[in-house]
């Protein structure tokens, strides 16, 4: 499997980190993305940029053991986790998941799983700039019971989608 | 027993530092324990984990529960719900 | 909402219409892509190119029904479908799904959506060119099991997401 | 009455044409009779439709079901079950 997990301060350009995963491969028959994006606004507030810290040397080996764990319940044939720290502004792209298999229900459910797992669980904090000052982001119980689902053992996955 | 603790996001603000060595008293055996011991550090270590139910915490980078063991921890951290992703 | 629905012969340049339909806005925090690419082989025999036959007049207002269902469904902001037919070699593109919202789940659950409805319902249909000669691809009914599940009520669909 | 029938994929194939005019009789109301009446026209399209139960119809470029009344209608496809995406 082609595996990429990166974290990093600059931008990236998300087309050719597409192309690197799936270019050169013929096997592959279906590719997903998520990206996030930082929007102008929170909670209905503009804001002025996100700043994300992260925790350096934990986040790419829980990252790298999670997309091991989407290798183990589907059939994947590649993955891209492409995460930013430090200052964000509005428009600019956040986080990047490419999931590429031979069959599309793979893929999604790999994509939504590795997301569902980044929202909940990946050691990063965003802290919101906006006109009234700083404020960290409060963790969301939708986000807590969206990670919850695969809880439950891969066959009832895998028979579902 | 020498360890070495690390904080995040508001934890960090709060506290003032992002990491520094402590040295528990024998009697601090478990995750939930140490929280209760550094909030007894001073005013901003109880600001810090005033609320100790929402605060998460990892040994050696692996997320872990309060009822933990820290014995042979070399790096413990402390940090508020991720919002990553 | 920004709607883009393509039939097209060409090739398409998959990063491009990402940029032309998340470029610009402000307010999309998710954006998930689908790509379909042509394999090198078809139920393990090798394939020299995929022909795909379509019936234009139906195609293109089917696909745009469901592309309203789905931001009836969901709260999107934007949504991009590109379907070639024609002949298409291995490694090329075959379709492309984008859809654009605030929040990830919708984004992902209207993807799976339209892609469902495109590999059982819209009027489209492929055959495999192979050293044997040329075959009509049979239809899937665990295709037909995954377009299934959109079936129950909206709301229950929401609830799970 | 006079209606436009287009034929998709194998039964275009097998029919050997892509579209056609035709008038069926009175007697035929619906989809599943015009497929009926349609197998008995010859050999190239009893093979098209010598299995009724996979064929797919569309009338004015909208999926129907074989109990469909056909009375009205301006254009009705039929072809195999879709494999696009």
């Amino acid at each position: 499997m082609n595996t990429t997990i990166r974290l990093q301060r600059e931008p990236f350009d998300v087309g050719a980190e597409v192309t690197k995963l799936a270019g050169d491969r013929s096997d592959i028959g279906a590719v997903v993305t998520f990206t996030g994006i930082c929007r102008a606004d929170e909670n209905g507030a503009p804001i002025a940029a996100l700043t994300l810290e992260h925790y350096a040397g934990m986040a790419e080996t829980e990252i790298a053991r999670h997309v091991e764990e989407a290798h183990a319940r589907w059939p994947l044939l590649g993955v891209t986790v492409i995460h930013r720290y430090g200052r964000i502004s509005p428009g600019e792209v956040i986080v990047l998941v490419v999931t590429a298999s031979s069959h599309r229900q793979a893929a999604f459910a790999a994509a939504e799983f590795l997301m569902d797992y980044l929202k909940t669980r990946a050691p990063f904090w965003k802290q919101v700039e906006a006109a009234g000052g700083a404020a960290w982001v409060e963790a969301k119980s939708a986000d807590d019971a969206a990670a919850e689902r695969w809880s439950a053992p891969p066959q009832r996955q895998d028979a579902a989608r | 027993m020498s360890l070495r603790v690390l904080y995040f996001a508001w934890v960090r603000e709060r506290i003032g530092k992002a990491e520094e060595e402590i040295e528990p008293p024998a009697g601090v055996a478990t995750v939930g324990q140490l929280v209760a011991w550094l909030a007894g550090r001073g005013e901003s270590y109880a600001y810090a984990f005033e609320n100790a139910k929402v605060i998460r915490a990892a040994i050696d980078r692996t997320h872990v529960r309060a009822d933990a063991k820290i014995e042979g921890a070399g790096e413990i951290a402390f940090f508020p719900p991720m919002t990553g992703g």
